[in-house]
């Protein structure tokens, strides 16, 4: 026996408040969240202005420092910070919804359906991100953070479609999926209304997830040159850095903040996915 | 299990076709060409560039219809002729990438090995320690969520500009040649070490959360308590469960080694280090068709063996599949 | 299958390597003799892979110059060409060059070094169209040796400017090797274990570098008393600007022709960081940067438009705040310093330009740009809008930044200007299909025996669909066309009808402004004094060449500049 | 007397409280007896049955005693029940389906099991395979894997397996559910072969299926929310019921066989109460037809007639 479970909704925020690792991942994302939101406001400087001096180490005037072009690295910060949300939002949730779509007619029709979808995903798996980016910069003179963030998305969803495809074939299998459609409902309709509602909190743990993969994917993307000819990223913060020689000349304060951020918005990441799955899952809450 | 096996080919070739055509069709969407940027490195008059292109534009094939290149790299491919390289002219790409290889492959096999057994071994014993869990366990997360590059660059910086025990690029001192001697291989080793440990650390933060997440969900398996119910001591338990756990990490391990030969693109750029990563880079900088191609090509039969090779390896240590191939 | 020994065996080799690495971190020491070898970097972008001096493209750093040599240098600090192979050339008629051959030159191999050498290279433009110096025999009519070293090219239509240019461009090939080659060998063959002339025979080479062994027996030393100093010279691929930088401040690099950010610090702060200069601009001066306005597209069409676009731009601006001084504004006309003797004082005086914006808003209100919907922005005088989008390739950061202080200029005197950083390829496209309003651009305009290279490459003509060479704004005018070509055919000893000739073309440069130049690109290099001494300055009694591992640049200086270096210890 | 039970109370923690899945429970087991525990889901049979054997968080033991042939059972402290465990109180748990690992074959399952526990596998060869016999199992089972199995043969080689020590009490938690009437009718008829064969002593048979009790059990007792509230012999129970629970479980189920008692309950107005803050007094008054102020108090669990328990305010007062 189980303890009983009511479906109410404040028990999932009473355990949800409860779960360390979810709490602890939620106040980092949101620290950075907000970060995002008000940072702009707190400088008033341009992002490739030059602000100051080359090359300034962080003081009461430049909070992050310079960079060699004596931009104002908090500034470029807060951007990046900005466009790192975007990423993780707009890629991260691409990602999921084309996964779920995918995964779950794959799931519930099984049989050709899925062979054929899942030659799709195989394929995509196998093409490397790379390629397409490749192509999508030659055709855009100019790439946005949200070109990237779609082009990760529409990249990104192979993973998501196989759990949930997986996820999609245990929960055809009971019961109430059969009566449902013994009451000759559509299978749009019992996706929508019987499948999803029991996935829900699969699909948000998937997503959290899918944010860092984005967020992390733009990173990298950045890093080597691919990443969006405007605006700022993190990952292009990396980049310049490294390419104007940050490392040799101890130009600390130009490469540290992003790489950090990045690390603690998708360690918190993470951490929150851990926990809501331990919230979601009773079976793994009691420890 | 014949018939099983039969179809599974089946898919698997249909996927490399439709990849390959893939493969071959980006680089041909990008705009530009090829030719003209070999040549706009050259100092040249303009009506000799003129003819020049004309000449080179035949030398790489790509004077021919579309339809006839593709079927043209088709033949190739089945010559293992992926024909010659734009940016590393006139170098064979295959010659280019078997030369790049061995690089990836000295960083990244250990890294991935080792990451994976230590990671596995952490992993399980960190789960369900509630210390561990709370202490350790969200520095894993940490590094899981660290950017390849930015480590790197950290220990660069670090170990390498400020404290300078390790050479911070390329794959061996400039002032030696491949040698089996006793001072090359530490040279090798001392320019390897950085690389390699960056890539450790992040992916072993990867391994471990795998692990934990995995074993904790198989200690709650009912066969897990079925045996604590019987008695049986702990080790028993934590045994079984690691080997199931075990099961999803040698899916990840076989895919991750699949991608070994697309190399680690962030991680050899920091450092200079001479792998495929950084080559795939350069030819897509150089929009050098056939190394793309060939690169993409090697990345591709990576992948798919590597998906075969667990479909296969799946079939031998986990039962459960064996099921679905012979009933219905 | 996860027994413990191999996680023993695992973490052990894990440990070995450890111990191995920090444990004989000292054991450090090569194959090559630090004090004998010079380690360069700053030209290389790709992995060596050819030494073939036809594809003068892509061969690795080198093949001519310290391989392959050719019959003349240049020295353009002196703006002189120097007898080289060939002790002596001139031109005996106005359409035949006598060029004579010095004695004693050995190939690598032992062979001697003779005018039929000489005669097949040359040859080798004619035998195969994808030659680069093939459209020599457009107006070349044959060659013919006198002896065994002496020649005489016949032209039917001297180019006297572009033919001085090959002289110290084309490298010659030993006949004896190469008279079998085949035309693929010839145009795509890496042509391996290459043997030239030079101070340097190639010892071996890997994906990041290019080794070079001292030639022993070298003829220089013999008839000029040249001798390179370094035993081997390790040309370093480059990664990054950066990883150069960071190689040459420990001492790893010698030589660097990279773009470094923050010279001047480094001069000051590193005492063994050398620079050409001490002080700014640093750097030689190696080619001009253009501003290149789109004349098929409005309001760049319009000669006011781009004058006032001259005046709105700050160029010291960028050599300041982009380049921290190791650049220098350009002059109004583009020439680079090395030709300023063939700047027209009173054309600039009369019709140059600099940075005015008042003067540019002036030239704006006049020609009828005024902001007629107030939006802060000049609209067209026939009321059309104005949005201009200036590009340069994405990830060069100094062109990136330049062209933000050229927007911000545009800007402030009411013109609407946007920075847009396409990848290189799409850049490229987009300049040679003229699809472009404004952009930045210097890939021709490069220090050379003759402005005329540099105006051939400004005024590339006729106009084609694709520009691939220069003229990437589409300037017609066949009348500058037409001096462009006048000049080529002056001779060069002709200096009065060159300057004549380049008075007009400045002239004509400055009334039409079909682009602008913005600041001269920096030779760049920096030195490490640790192991090498007596690097090239601008000091008294210091050597006096252009240091330059660049392609086509050893024959500028780089190779005299290894005649004169000398061990630090 | 093989097990007795007195004033068992184990509680599940979780962090809104305890909630108080079984709430003293006192019982006794004679030697030989097949009891069946009956009563809807989420009742707190499981529960009795989990912390006979396992009782591990967020399980949480309160108060009881626990004897088992004389000898103190120490439930509440899981290293020492260890040495109970399979070789005095083994249990056939309710997953039977899933309760051997899918990736050992099962003969080396019961191998590695045997000698965890300190038993010579050899020894037990030949009782492990006489009972394979029993329960019509081939050998060959033994080199299988748990998926080459049909639901009911990892039904019988589960049964196997948990009774292979003799124990002294064995508990069959809802083992036929899954299964198909015949197969019902078989697996539950090899567990009185069982008792028969004196492999076990005693059997507590957990299942919310009434019917299946008539057949096998010796004596049936009633649990409601967390309470004992009816204990008797089979036919006594049967044809008595005292409890208005037990009527009514046993009035709404018509025929032998029927699957889902829940969807029969459905009958009763109302549902379970919450059993985090249970009601003071009857736990079944909100559902009870016969409902007095009197239930507002908890009834005892009382002897109204021999070997026959009741607790309700209501039969007290028909009884005597």
């Amino acid at each position: 026996m189980e303890p009983p479970q009511s479906k109410e909704k404040n028990e999932f925020f009473y355990f949800a408040l409860r779960n360390n690792k979810l709490v602890i991942g939620l106040i980092v994302v949101f620290f950075f969240l907000v970060f995002a939101i008000i940072g702009p406001f707190l400088t008033e400087h341009d992002l490739n202005e030059r602000a100051g001096p080359r090359n300034q180490p962080p003081s009461a005037e430049y909070w992050f420092g310079t960079t060699t072009f004596g931009q104002d690295v908090f500034t470029q910060f807060v951007y990046g910070l900005r466009a790192a949300f975007i990423v993780g939002l707009v890629g991260g949730g691409l990602a999921t919804i084309v996964g779920m779509m995918v995964g779950f007619f794959a799931g519930y029709h099984g049989g050709m359906v899925d062979e054929l979808l899942n030659m799709l995903t195989n394929t995509v798996i196998t093409i490397p991100k790379l390629a397409v980016l490749l192509v999508i910069a030659a055709y855009l003179t100019v790439r946005g953070v949200i070109h990237e963030s779609i082009v990760i998305g529409l990249w990104s969803w192979p993973w998501a479609a196989r759990a949930v495809r997986s996820q999609t074939f245990s929960l055809k299998s009971r019961n109430f999926i059969d009566m449902a459609r013994m009451t000759g409902m559509s299978s749009m309709k019992i996706i929508w209304t019987e499948i999803a509602p029991n996935m829900m909190s699969y699909l948000f743990m998937t997503f959290v997830l899918q944010f860092g993969g984005a967020v992390l994917a733009a990173a990298t993307l950045d890093f080597i040159g691919l990443g969006p000819t405007e605006g700022i990223s993190l990952g292009l913060m990396m980049q310049h850095s490294f390419n104007w020689s940050a490392i040799q000349l101890g130009i600390w304060w130009w490469f540290v903040p992003p790489g950090a951020a990045l690390a603690l918005l998708v360690g918190a990441m993470y951490l929150m996915n851990v926990g809501l799955d331990e919230v979601f899952n009773p079976k793994l809450r009691e420890r | 299990m014949k018939r099983y096996f039969s179809r599974k080919v089946f898919i698997y070739i249909l996927t490399f076709f439709l990849a390959v055509t893939i493969d071959w069709l980006v680089p041909r969407f990008m705009p530009g060409n090829p030719v003209q940027n070999m040549l706009s490195r050259a100092s040249i008059q303009s009506d000799a560039a003129e003819v020049m292109r004309g000449y080179y534009t035949k030398a790489f094939g790509l004077d021919v219809p579309l339809w006839q290149q593709y079927l043209n790299f088709w033949q190739a491919i089945f010559h293992g002729d992926l024909g010659v390289s734009v940016y590393m002219f006139p170098e064979k790409v295959t010659n280019v990438i078997f030369r790049a290889v061995p690089y990836d492959l000295a960083l990244l096999v250990p890294s991935v090995l080792l990451s994976w057994i230590a990671g596995n071994k952490f992993g399980a014993f960190a789960a369900r320690s509630r210390w561990l869990d709370n202490t350790i366990l969200p520095i894993t997360y940490l590094l899981r969520a660290t950017p390849y590059m930015w480590l790197a660059i950290l220990m660069a910086w670090s170990l390498g500009i400020v404290w300078g025990i390790f050479p911070i690029s390329g794959a061996y001192s400039f002032s030696m040649q491949p040698s089996f001697s006793f001072a090359f291989l530490v040279s090798f080793l001392r320019h390897w070490f950085l690389p390699f440990a960056s890539l450790f650390i992040v992916q072993f933060g990867g391994w471990a959360i795998g692990m934990r997440n995995m074993i904790i969900y198989e200690l709650e398996e009912d066969y897990s308590h079925y045996l604590e119910s019987l008695g049986a001591p702990r080790s028993l338990v934590r045994k079984y469960a690691f080997r199931n756990a075990m099961l999803p990490q040698i899916t990840g391990l076989a895919l991750r080694l699949g991608q070994v030969v697309a190399g680690a693109l962030a991680t050899e750029i920091v450092f200079s280090y001479p792998g495929i990563g950084y080559l795939l880079l350069q030819a897509i900088n150089n929009q050098d068709y056939f190394l793309i191609q060939g690169c993409f090509l090697f990345i591709v039969i990576g992948v798919l063996l590597a998906n075969f090779i667990i479909d296969v390896v799946y079939v031998i240590v986990d039962p459960r599949t064996r099921q679905g191939m012979e009933g219905t | 299958m996860w027994s413990k020994n191999r996680l023993i065996g695992g973490t052990l080799l894990v440990v070995l390597t450890l111990l191995l690495t920090a444990g004989l971190a000292l054991a450090q020491g090569g194959n090559y003799e630090r004090s004998e070898t010079l380690y360069t970097t700053g030209n290389a972008w790709s992995p060596p892979t050819d030494w073939n001096p036809i594809t003068n493209w892509n061969y690795a750093t080198g093949t001519t110059g310290l391989c392959y040599e050719t019959p003349f240098l240049y020295d353009p600090l002196e703006d002189e060409m120097k007898p080289w192979l060939a002790k002596k050339g001139e031109w005996v008629t106005s359409d035949t060059y006598l060029m004579d051959l010095r004695k004693g030159i050995k190939w690598q191999d032992g062979e001697e070094f003779t005018a039929q050498d000489v005669k097949f290279t040359f040859e080798l433009g004619k035998r195969f169209d994808g030659v680069y110096y093939s459209t020599l025999w457009k107006w070349l009519d044959e060659i013919v040796a006198i002896g065994e070293y002496s020649l005489e090219f016949r032209f039917s239509d001297p180019l006297y400017q572009q033919w001085e240019n090959y002289l110290y461009s084309i490298a010659i090939v030993p006949k004896h090797r190469w008279k079998d080659k085949s035309q693929e060998d010839v145009l795509s063959g890496a042509n391996k274990n290459p043997i030239g002339t030079g101070a340097y025979r190639y010892e071996t080479h890997s994906q990041d570098r290019m080794v070079w062994v001292k030639n022993e027996d070298w003829w220089a030393t013999d008839l000029l008393g040249r001798e390179v100093a370094p035993k081997y010279v390790v040309d370093i691929v480059n990664r990054s600007n950066n990883v150069s930088l960071g190689m040459l401040l420990q001492g790893q690099i010698d030589w660097s022709n990279n773009f470094l950010p923050g010279v001047p610090s480094l001069v000051e702060n590193y005492s063994n960081v050398h620079t050409y200069y001490e002080e700014k601009p640093y750097m030689l001066s190696a080619n001009t940067a253009f501003l290149f306005l789109n004349l098929t597209k409005k309001p760049m069409d319009d000669t006011d438009f781009r004058k006032a676009t001259g005046f709105a731009v700050d160029s010291g601006k960028i050599v300041s705040n982009v380049y921290g001084h190791i650049v220098k504004a350009s002059n109004p006309t583009g020439l680079l310093p090395n030709w300023s003797k063939y700047v027209s004082e009173e054309t600039v005086d009369e019709k140059g330009f600099s940075y005015d914006p008042a003067k540019a808003k002036e030239i704006l209100d006049k020609a009828g740009y005024k902001d007629v919907n107030d939006d802060g922005f000049r609209e067209g005088p026939d009321g059309s809008t104005i949005e201009l989008t200036i590009i340069v390739p994405n990830g060069w950061t100094d062109w990136m930044q330049s062209i933000r202080i050229v927007r911000d200029g545009l800007n402030a005197v009411g013109i609407n200007a946007t920075v847009k950083f396409p990848d290189f390829g799409n850049y490229q496209d987009k300049i040679h299909a003229g699809t472009f309003d404004m952009a930045i651009n210097n890939f021709g305009s490069s220090v050379s025996n003759s402005p005329f290279t540099f105006y051939e490459w400004l005024f590339q003509s006729p106009i084609k669909d694709r520009m691939s060479n220069g003229n990437f704004g589409r300037y017609e005018n066949q009348e500058v066309f037409d001096l462009v070509t006048e000049l080529n055919k002056t001779p060069t000893s002709d200096t009065e009808a060159m300057k004549e000739t380049i008075t007009d073309i400045q002239d004509i440069f400055l009334t039409d402004l079909p682009a602008v130049p913005l600041w001269y690109n920096g030779m760049w290099f920096q030195g490490n004094t640790s192991h090498w001494k007596n690097w090239p300055s601008g000091a008294e009694d210091t050597p006096d060449h252009m240091p330059s591992t660049w392609s086509g640049y050893w024959q500028m200086g780089g190779l005299l500049t290894l005649t004169e270096l000398e061990p630090a210890k | 007397m093989a097990l007795k039970t007195d004033d068992l109370r184990v509680y599940y923690q979780t962090l809104k409280g305890d909630v108080k899945a079984l709430d003293g429970a006192s019982f006794t087991l004679e030697d030989g007896e097949i009891m069946g525990l009956a009563g809807e889901s989420g009742c707190g049979k499981s529960t009795l049955a989990k912390s006979l054997i396992l009782l591990k968080p967020p399980m949480k033991y309160v108060e009881g005693r626990v004897r088992l042939d004389g000898e103190e059972l120490p439930i509440w402290d899981d290293e020492k029940m260890n040495s109970f465990r399979y070789k005095n109180v083994s249990i056939i748990p309710q997953y039977a389906m899933n309760a051997m690992n899918p990736t050992r074959k099962i003969g080396k399952m019961v191998k590695e099991l045997l000698k965890s526990r300190g038993i010579s596998p050899g020894e037990k060869r030949d009782e492990l395979e006489h009972r394979l016999d029993l329960v019509d199992l081939t050998r060959d089972v033994l080199s299988m894997y748990p998926i080459e199995l049909s639901g009911g043969m990892k039904q019988r080689m589960v049964m196997v397996i948990s009774s292979l020590l003799d124990p002294s009490l064995l508990m069959a938690d809802e083992i036929t559910s899954a299964l198909d009437v015949s197969t019902q009718k078989a697996v539950s008829e090899m567990l009185v072969e069982f008792r028969d064969k004196d492999f076990i002593k005693s059997l507590i048979f957990i299942t919310h299926d009434i019917s299946i009790l008539y057949q096998i059990a010796d004596s049936i007792t009633v649990m409601y929310a967390g309470k004992l509230v009816e204990r008797a012999p089979t036919e006594e129970i049967t044809g008595r019921p005292l409890h208005p629970y037990t009527k009514l479980l046993i009035s709404s189920l018509p025929k032998i066989g029927a699957k889902y008692t829940e969807e029969k309950l459905e009958g009763i107005p109302g549902k379970p109460p919450e059993l985090l803050e249970p009601p003071e007094g009857c736990r079944f008054k909100n559902r009870c037809p016969k409902k007095e102020e009197e239930c507002d108090e908890e009834p005892p669990f009382r002897e109204v007639s021999p070997g026959h328990k009741v607790a309700c305010w209501k039969v007290k007062k028909d009884v005597s």
